[in-house]
């Protein structure tokens, strides 16, 4: 983990997908969830050596597919055509799952509507009356990898804090969130409690006055 | 028994009757047996029960069962989409009955049900809506839910080849619920772009062995 | 189900092995255990297309291997070099057993210590102190098929029915068997008891006489 | 990450240490990593606890690290046979413990454990001995055992190629456990005739796919 730092600018959505690329250790296996985390492959450096897993099916995914490389029966979980690498391989769905839910999986970063300060993930369900509820994978990949990370805004169009004491929103998954990267700040959860590793646009001590939890600043 | 070889995508599905629970395979367009689910359409079974990832899109194939109101009930991990319109008002009609799981206990289920599974404990959904009701363990300290397993009369498949023992390769993202659905269905009906000679299809390479398919049909070939 | 048939002369081996292969439906997915049940594949027709699965992971197993066709990384589930038919199939243990588990194999055929009236199966271990127990696949087998048939010799050296109304030997599984071949008789279990189908060098009224439990005479 | 690629059995298994827990892959010769278990013996690791399908055969592998007391625990499905000797007398003396599992019970408690399964109701078993003292349940009118999953420190298993990206495919009868153990282990040691180029492996019919793969020896091809 780096030092604390900060910026005088908040992050843009691609500078939030680039240090979460940074920050994905050289080889690991990931899968990157549908939407802002899917941004992230495109700051992946070959050097890296990451290996992209797809839920519905595939390791070793490569970049989006255009022109005459789209294949219909070649897509990620997003639906999107996608590429396929050398050393890729294809599998059932209860394989890809039991991949994820068994631990094999490094990194999985996801969206999220809320985190708890205890790493609760809430992101597939606003629990609106007559919202007709959809999960997917949402709770598979919450749970299944040995990190989830999360990138989201911090704060609703409200103003209010995305980084919660508990959830209001359904819970998609309970304790698995290590990381949440926001264009504000890059917090670590862990046994010690919600550290802040980063500020962008606000001071440690601004971010503190406007999250209802406490903060570590990082050291 | 070999698989019976059907002439056309409806003779495939003539069996299926009213008040069948079906696997659908596919995920999103990958590996969806389109032509099937349209016979399934014309044979004019209802009350069904369907399983499939999602529940339906725009105006075919499986949202026109919705439409049509044919499906009693789906199990599914995404229902609302984009264009699940027909899906959204059979529910907001109370006119549909929705069970939503989680996509990997989905796949799960559906192994569990082809391997003769009575039931397992999984850390999916554990602390959720999606477990209420449901028994849960804490097993070394972990959280689990208790899932049990889908098994269906019938599962509607696509695959890439078949050889004349039912025998099944697919197509990159395409295979996604199809070997699963095979073993978790009495009869499995699946389309294929070309159906081979037994020991045309090299052994170490089958993913579904014909054992688990009882009827193919040829449709013309995707890619 | 054929009629009562009767015999003058027990069955010798091969003639159980050969009813027991005119019995298998055609087309059927077959396990034939270890020992007598391996004979059985001797009988099978070409006619029948019966497909032979071998546990340790294998549909479309032909028969022995001889000569040049021995292959250390071909073997049934005895040991033994086998061959491949076309349109074999491979697949790794955990899907194997989840074939049999499952219920997708049409008929098993076992060898036994004893068997039940009511279908329960000991043929595991003989529960003798300072016998060293070994399973293999034997429970498996027993509760996987559609249908499980055991052969075994009738009697015990010393003269008692192994057709029993309780096991002695511990279970290897519980209500499983439906038909059994001795060289003295067929018997078909179901909801109505045991039937005799067939009697080998032997009556019925004597069959009758020497087993411990209730008959019923074939129709 | 790509597998770390050994010069020798001996520096593949290196990291194997006292009291580990060892899945060792094969049924009879087939698919059994001899130059691994070998290498195993020269390295000294002692009190493991080895999962196999056996307990040894005759004067080789698995049974002379049972000879030399390094095994202080097996879990396997038989381990009684006409060569077994070496285990027969170290079990007779109470000097090795066995955990006797049903051969399907032993593949789905690694598949479990490599899926994240924390645990299953498995029909197998049920009414007999070796269900004694563990929790049963009668679903649907059939009876079912509770059994947990095993996994293991490592695995050391024999496949027929691999590619520099540890993807696996394996031959014939050989491919028994090797696929489940290597999902079940922490790290996965495996033996291979040839290692080939990333892209010279079809993604369609690898078997396993290099994430579940640590160390990669090639020992000469065996056909």
């Amino acid at each position: 983990m780096s030092e604390y730092t900060s910026t005088d600018a908040a992050l843009s959505r691609d500078e939030m997908a680039k240090l979460v690329a940074a920050d994905i250790p050289a080889g690991a296996f990931v899968n990157l969830g549908i939407g802002q985390p899917t941004n992230v492959s495109n700051f992946l450096t070959t050097e890296q050596g990451v290996t992209l897993h797809t839920e519905n099916g595939m390791l070793g995914m490569g970049p989006v597919a255009t022109g005459e490389d789209i294949d219909g029966e070649l897509i990620n979980a997003g639906k999107i055509p996608v590429t396929e690498l050398p050393g890729a391989s294809y599998f059932h769905h209860a394989d890809s799952f039991a991949m994820m839910r068994g631990g094999h999986l490094d990194v999985c970063v996801l969206g999220a509507f809320q985190v708890s300060q205890e790493g609760d993930l809430a992101n597939w369900h606003t629990g609106a009356p007559g919202a007709i509820p959809a999960v997917g994978g949402a709770m598979d990949l919450a749970i299944g990898a040995k990190q989830t990370w999360v990138m989201m805004g911090l704060f609703t169009k409200a103003g209010e804090s995305k980084l919660v004491e508990e959830l209001s929103y359904p819970v998609t998954g309970l304790g698995c969130v290590s990381r949440i990267y926001t264009e504000s700040a890059i917090f670590v959860i862990d046994q010690s409690g919600v550290t802040v590793r980063s500020t962008h646009g606000i001071t440690f001590e601004e971010l503190a006055e406007r999250l209802p939890i406490e903060l570590i600043r990082g050291a | 028994m070999a698989p019976r070889i059907a002439t056309s995508a409806a003779e495939a599905v003539s069996g299926i009757h009213d008040g069948s629970t079906v696997l659908i395979g596919g995920f999103g367009n990958a590996g969806q047996p389109m032509e099937l689910i349209d016979a399934l359409m014309d044979c004019g079974a209802t009350d069904l029960t369907v399983v499939n990832n999602n529940a339906g899109q725009a105006d075919a194939g499986l949202a026109l069962l919705i439409k049509e109101r044919r499906v009693k009930k789906v199990i599914c991990s995404f229902p609302r989409q984009s264009d699940s319109w027909h899906f959204d008002e059979a529910y907001r009609a109370g006119e549909i009955e929705l069970e939503l799981v989680p996509q990997g206990n989905l796949a799960e289920r559906i192994r569990a049900a082809g391997a003769g599974i009575g039931g397992f404990f999984t850390p999916t959904g554990y602390g959720t809506m999606l477990a209420e009701g449901k028994e849960t363990r804490v097993i070394d300290g972990k959280g689990y839910v208790l899932e049990t397993p889908i098994s269906a009369d019938f599962a509607i498949i696509k695959a890439q080849r078949a050889d004349t023992l039912g025998n099944l390769v697919y197509r990159k993202t395409a295979r996604n619920f199809g070997p699963i659905m095979a073993t978790a269905a009495k009869k499995s009906i699946v389309q294929v772009s070309e159906i081979v000679a037994a020991g045309e299809l090299d052994p170490e390479n089958v993913i579904t062995p014909g054992i688990f398919v009882d009827t193919l049909v040829t449709i013309g070939g995707t890619k």
